[in-house]
């Protein structure tokens, strides 16, 4: 009897090991249930080994699961490609293929050997038999299999029904005392935080998107090439990320809700044409999803180390605003918020987010997905009189027009400039301008002080951190709470300007502080000491690289460490 | 014509130098806007860095000096955007042809539909007098001190085999000419490519002028702009410089496209609710 | 009587106002004089208004001139237009074209009416003039003079010569209270910052530099094409600065010191090169002339605002080393520091000069123009004994190969990779890795702790600064310590690693810290706290926007008002 | 024939998809190689980003698997630092027409030696099947859900335009044709550009390995690889893939312009000691 499990299935390509993972999750998904997907591939670019882990919880969750409680693995050669990043839990159960013998060294684990190799669909009879084995929702799994090749022909439907059928029968399934209990509820949805990204794109207004493929950002690519043309946008693959981040400035200065979306590599190109997005303050949204670093560094896997090039990336005083989005429900309010921040504001907004959420899926409930989306504020004809674009104004936001605008025409530039847009390399305007354009920070800090706390008001640990470390943190600290401790959370969203008074209460409000992020080079920590005092005395450090997924385990094994060691 | 070209002057002065190519090619805009009649809250002038990059600030419609090198994108996305907009995109030839060159090409390729028009000084005017891609092989400049060790390209018969669809070429001494050609080059549907031999006072010697305007020879009446073998042998002749319309073909332009997938989109899914489009992410 | 003194000449164009202060400043090199140069202009790219300050001085100085003693005035109007950027000083001795009368706003200066017009060389008359009023070498003036003219025809060189006799022979000289005293000395050479820098890549052993032109850097490629092709070296103006910086990757991975030069533009461009040559661990040198920003922001004017940029730019963990230099002469020691310290490290490391010291031209002795030159490591055959390119070693340096050498074949690349180089994107190896690549930084900063530090060992104020700011710091100081104060100044010249220690030594010996610096968003505050602490109670910031020079007076107000107010 | 292919294989195994058509370009490398005797320590081996840039980690010569689309400019650093090594750059289509689509111009017009080979399966295959520029009018992919409204560009003709020395082009599956024409790019003076088409089984379809061999044919032995126009309408003939030298002509090298200017600054200063280089500095 459990109310939540982690479940991985491990093959080669061919093995189905990531459909069925798909399908697994859509059923739960539609039996209410919260479920984070996430995949893990070889180097191979295909029929390499592959993996697919479904945490599966009656209760909200919020990290990927940390140890596996059952494993299905079709090939122990793949399982141990995996080594490191596959972790049984304790007494784990494992299905595996019976004409391969288990190696030695698994530790305390259950071993049930089934014939996977001799089933017709290996990867459906599985489901059959996880089903019968775990208390899963077989009728709902049943539904989705039939429902993934519903474009196949009668007797593939027929086949694949047939072994999961064969699958929920399997004798092995008797193995198992695990059964998951739950309460059916309203059907969920499933995304990806690259879908939510997109979706929330469209709802914001956006509908101009220029991009250049990138791993792990192109599935935003892929559904808007779809989606912008079916409601009169469009969409531009570009020939580099030079060129989809100028698209993005000229379509939004002709006045259209433009955006782009790239990947770490893709993010350094851009950084000269963000300049011109606050200096022109020309409205431009960038997705960034994080992945593994420097260079081309890591990237399939996730990272949080992009964040100072996102922050301070661009020669000369740049303003610009930072959002992160810690899981896929974030990832489309973040989206909405950053064109809302774009369009007030006019400068450029980037949006971090990294491969752990953008390419995991995720249960949410579909009424969550609602945001108050705000338009460009074009200036009337009244406020057209003596029409300066770039006024100097207590909010530093300037009247803005756009071509088509009769009455409002005006001359850009990237070179300093005076109110009327014209080049002036002055000290006293250069001084002037560079006020009036930070001034929007001051502003947008005041009305985004965007973040998340969790934990008691008062704590022992009050733990700082960004992104997708939120989720495991946040698991932890429940954890230690219940346990009698006394932890809490404090996860800015709005990440450039950064909330500093609530920060700064926070810090004054917990006995000691840890920073948790996954960056080699203390990325975050290092931020917020550029706008917060973070004493040495009670500060500790927990950073290291990407690669590997942040635990719950691994939040609560650094907590409690912490009285023992120096962490920085 | 009832608009008058000097409406489309704007109240800031050139910083050219007296005697700068530039200033014809600005007179030549101004009297083609006109003589168009171009609505100047519908006509958006989109350039990168350089002496002639700064040309849209001296017109009095939409405007935007951008980066170097990537007029074109912005123009592109201008466009995308906004397609009932006339979008001029304007710049020099290091501009065009060294940093903005991946730009250049891949828009002639997607005969995206504006006018390019570049003003070409075989050199690098607003950096102070290094080598251009245009410069010929041989001349000293600032970066070359031993001759420049490439030969120069002709950008005509490069955007021809880039893809554009309408390539010309001009002289700056010559503003009724000019203002011709870029009439022509803003009526063309698809990727309009307009090269005007701009003249550096500055940086390429006082005889450029007196130089070229030897060398300028209209094209003869009966070039077809249709054949591409002959206009590419035009924009290479030896010791001429050929003026007028080059080459001219209609193909489907980017505007166009877009437009033809959206309605297959349309087609393809009469209805494209919210609802529909999170239709995927449920059983 | 005076031992030092600032004069500025304004005009149009034609006037030859710079020329005239070049010939000034060499004929007073050659006496040992010590002396910096600047120049300015209007936007007109040609024949707009110019202008140019010479300050001479008996003693070292380090700064340009803050208030103008003597003033030569072609065109009122011209100096009109520098409105703010030249200052009389009280009681400043103007000469001025005495069809043109002055405008009555000048506050308390002496005018003396001149007959420039009439001259036949008005610039050189003018010389003739200040020459003869002011006490200034005139012999050595008049064979600058014909220096200057040597290549032209023999009458042009007499007329200039006679031009400057009339000079000479001008009444108004007598106006003039003001005497240059000095003691003749040892010749001095006058240099640029960007020739500084040009011939310290040739002395460090740079063979091979590709560039993009770009103000205020373009005279380090200027000098290199000429310099390079006579011993042997190559030098390519490329497309763009994507492909500068891989030119310099590939050159110098292939076994040549490699270099570029650029401006914030170009840098913004180079943020995904820089992240390959430190992941591939490539040595190499980009020197950035830093210019007014955000975007094409102020091309010919100076500021300290691409700090952030160069230590942070490029996604993911990047580790680089960063040198400023605030003259001349520290350009030089600069760039071979750069060259000695990505050659050993193997690693990116960028210069960060500005405006005001590459292009502004002064004193100093050739003797001053030694350095200690370093040469890369390949590896010996007994080395290359099971050659591991990427060898994990205590100091984070692997043995290094080049194309060429036998036995050395590696295969690279900017993916995450084992010791052999070959892909591995497993988390384990990337935080091994990743610690090997950050172990460079401890060793760097070990081994290179540069800083220079003016003043008392203890003081009640502190100055932090860097770059350019530090010439007007040092003078401050100095004045205000003879007035009996108690300031000195600490200015890090290793940006990235700091000197960490030294810098905290530092802020404890003194009461309050002041940092100064040219930059709007404070961002050598910013990153000073991301390395050391800075209490809020004592420390005060001085940021302003670059486009005029920090002046000597400029600072001691600050520091005086320091008591007074908050700075922050 | 004293070296062997064998010889140049590194011990790292290609994670190329079963049937991919790189493996047939590698094996083509390695007999090109070993045909020529290049030794492995002058030999360098330069790559972009993709699923073809892969290569050079195969090789068991210098190798340098860069940054997407910069291989050519590295590769330029390598050959001018060190003039005497073998200097081959490789990669993708969108590799080296989307991202790098500038650096190709560039590097051909300087004539840099080097060769340059182009593994082209008309589609993006390491970011898993989004439009190439190479990519067909009209297919879809990823990134084209309505068809790609693009049409695909012909790398050997841009190339010619581009101002390259030499241009061939091959087909994965023919690797001794392959061979031949690799080692004659190798051997070229200047720039040479060598188009392989190289299905992608995964992102392609399994048939276009089928489809190529039924279009590959060899170019008649009486064409004329030094006339242009010649060459231009070889590529670009419909339902046909001419394969073989399309393009040879010799013209002066970057390397050769390098070394001349060397001479000539050598001629004009006799003496370059590091006081003449100070005296400027001085009166
Ligand atoms: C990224 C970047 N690199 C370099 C520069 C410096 N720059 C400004 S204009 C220019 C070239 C000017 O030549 P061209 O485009 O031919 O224009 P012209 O001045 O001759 O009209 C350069 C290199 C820049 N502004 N930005
Ligand atoms: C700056 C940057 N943008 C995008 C990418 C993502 N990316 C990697 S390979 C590739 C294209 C691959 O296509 P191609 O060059 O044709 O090589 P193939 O995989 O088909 O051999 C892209 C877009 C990247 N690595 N770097
Ligand atoms: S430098 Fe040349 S291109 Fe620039 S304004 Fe002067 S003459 Fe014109
Ligand atoms: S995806 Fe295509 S190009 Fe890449 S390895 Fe597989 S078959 Fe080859
Ligand atoms: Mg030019
Ligand atoms: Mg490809």
């Amino acid at each position: 009897m459990t109310q939540e499990l982690t479940l991985s299935i491990v093959g080669s390509g061919g093995d189905g090991a990531v459909a069925a993972g798909d399908i697994l999750s859509m059923a739960c998904a539609s039996e209410g249930l919260h479920v984070i997907k996430t995949e893990a591939y070889g180097p191979q670019i295909r029929g390499g080994e592959s993996s697919c882990t479904v945490r599966i919880s009656s209760a909200p969750i919020y990290a990927q699961g940390d140890a596996i409680d059952v494993l299905v693995v079709f090939n122990w050669a793949d399982f141990g490609r995996f080594a490191g990043e596959l972790a049984p839990a304790e007494g784990a159960l494992i299905f595996h293929e019976e004409k391969d013998p288990a190696p030695a060294d698994l530790g305390n684990v259950r071993l049930v050997p089934v014939s996977f190799a001799g089933a017709r669909s290996k990867n459906v009879f599985a489901l059959g038999l996880l089903s019968a084995a775990l208390g899963l929702p077989s009728a709902a799994i049943r539904t989705a299999v039939a429902s993934r090749f519903g474009k196949k022909a009668e007797a593939v439907i027929a086949a694949n029904l047939a072994a999961f059928d064969a699958g929920l029968q399997s004798p092995a399934a008797g193995a198992s005392e695990i059964k998951l209990v739950y309460q059916k509820s309203e059907p969920k949805l499933l995304m990806s935080g690259n879908e939510a990204s997109a979706v929330a794109a469209i709802d914001a207004g956006c509908r101009f998107f220029a991009g250049y493929p990138i791993t792990p950002s192109s599935e935003i690519l892929h559904f808007l090439a779809e989606w912008l043309p079916k409601i009169g946008g469009s969409c531009l693959q570009t020939e580099d990320e030079l060129a989809a981040i100028g698209a993005v400035v000229g379509g939004s200065f002709a006045g259209v809700k433009s955006m782009t979306a790239t990947s770490g590599p893709g993010l350094s190109l851009m950084a000269e044409m963000i300049g011109l997005s606050s200096m022109a303050e020309v409205p431009s949204v960038i997705v960034n999803v994080q992945r593994g670093g420097p260079s081309t560094g890591l990237p399939t896997k996730s990272e949080q180390s992009d964040l100072l090039h996102a922050v301070f990336a661009s020669h000369g005083d740049t303003p610009r605003a930072v959002i992160a989005c810690g899981d896929v429900e974030e990832s489309y309010h973040a989206m909405i918020d950053a064109f809302n921040i774009a369009e007030e504001f006019q400068l450029p907004v980037i949006v971090l987010t990294d491969q752990s959420v953008a390419q995991r899926r995720e249960t949410l409930s579909a009424d969550k997905l609602t945001h108050e989306v705000r338009e460009r504020h074009i200036a009337t004809a009244e406020e057209m009189v003596d029409f300066k674009r770039y006024r100097d104004t207590p909010t530093g936001v300037s009247p803005m027009s756009a071509p088509g605008v009769k009455g409002g025409e005006y001359q850009t530039n990237g070179l300093e400039h005076d109110e009327q847009g014209r080049p002036n390399s002055m000290f006293s305007m250069h001084e002037k301008m560079n006020a009036k354009r930070y001034r929007k920070l001051d502003a947008i800090a005041e009305r985004y002080p965007l973040y998340t706390r969790y934990g008691p008001v008062k704590a022992a640990l009050g733990i700082l951190c960004w992104g997708s470390s939120a989720g495991p943190v946040r698991e932890a600290i429940e954890k230690m709470n219940a346990a009698g401790e006394s932890v809490a959370a404090f996860v800015p969203r709005m990440i450039m300007p950064l909330p500093k008074r609530e920060l700064e209460q926070f810090v004054a409000s917990c006995d000691e502080i840890l920073v948790v992020e996954l960056s080699y080079s203390k990325q975050f920590y290092q931020y917020l000491r550029t706008e917060i005092d973070l004493p040495h005395d009670r500060t500790r450090v927990y950073a290291r690289s990407g690669g590997k997924a942040l635990g719950v385990n691994e939040v609560m094994l650094v907590a409690a460490r912490l009285s023992e060691e120096v962490l920085v | 014509m009832s608009a008058n070209a000097k409406d489309y002057k704007s109240d800031l002065k050139p910083v050219w130098c007296p005697g700068c190519g530039d200033f014809g090619v600005l007179n030549s805009l101004y009297r083609a806007f006109a003589d168009l009649e171009l609505a100047p809250h519908e006509t958006v002038v989109v350039s990168g860095i350089g002496c002639s990059s700064r040309l849209p600030g001296y017109v009095e419609t939409y405007g935007f000096n951008s980066l170097h090198g990537r007029a074109l994108p912005i123009a592109t996305g201008v466009k995308l955007a906004s397609p009932q907009l006339n979008v001029v995109a304007v710049g020099g030839d290091g501009d065009g042809l060294a940093i903005g060159g991946n730009h250049f090409l891949h828009s002639a390729r997607r005969n995206v539909d504006i006018a390019y028009i570049m003003m070409d000084n075989e050199i690098y005017g607003l950096t102070k007098g290094q080598a251009a891609p245009t410069t010929p092989l041989g001349d000293k400049t600032k970066s070359t001190a031993y001759g420049n060790p490439e030969a120069g390209v002709d950008p005509c018969s490069l955007a021809i085999s880039f893809g554009a669809t309408w390539v010309a070429r001009g002289f700056s001494g010559d503003v009724k000419g000019t203002t011709e050609l870029m009439k022509k080059a803003i009526q063309h549907r698809g990727f309009a490519f307009l090269n005007i031999i701009s003249p550096c006072v500055t940086w390429r010697g006082d005889d450029q002028h007196k130089e070229i305007r030897a060398k300028a020879k209209a094209l003869p009446p009966e070039h077809d702009s249709g054949n591409r073998e002959a206009a590419l042998r035009f924009c290479n002749e030896e010791g001429v410089v050929s003026t007028g319309v080059l080459y001219a073909v209609e193909h489907p332009t980017l505007v166009g496209e877009m437009q033809h997938i959206r309605e297959k989109a349309q087609a393809k899914y009469p209805s494209s609710t919210r609802t529909d489009m999170l239709r995927a992410f449920a059983l």
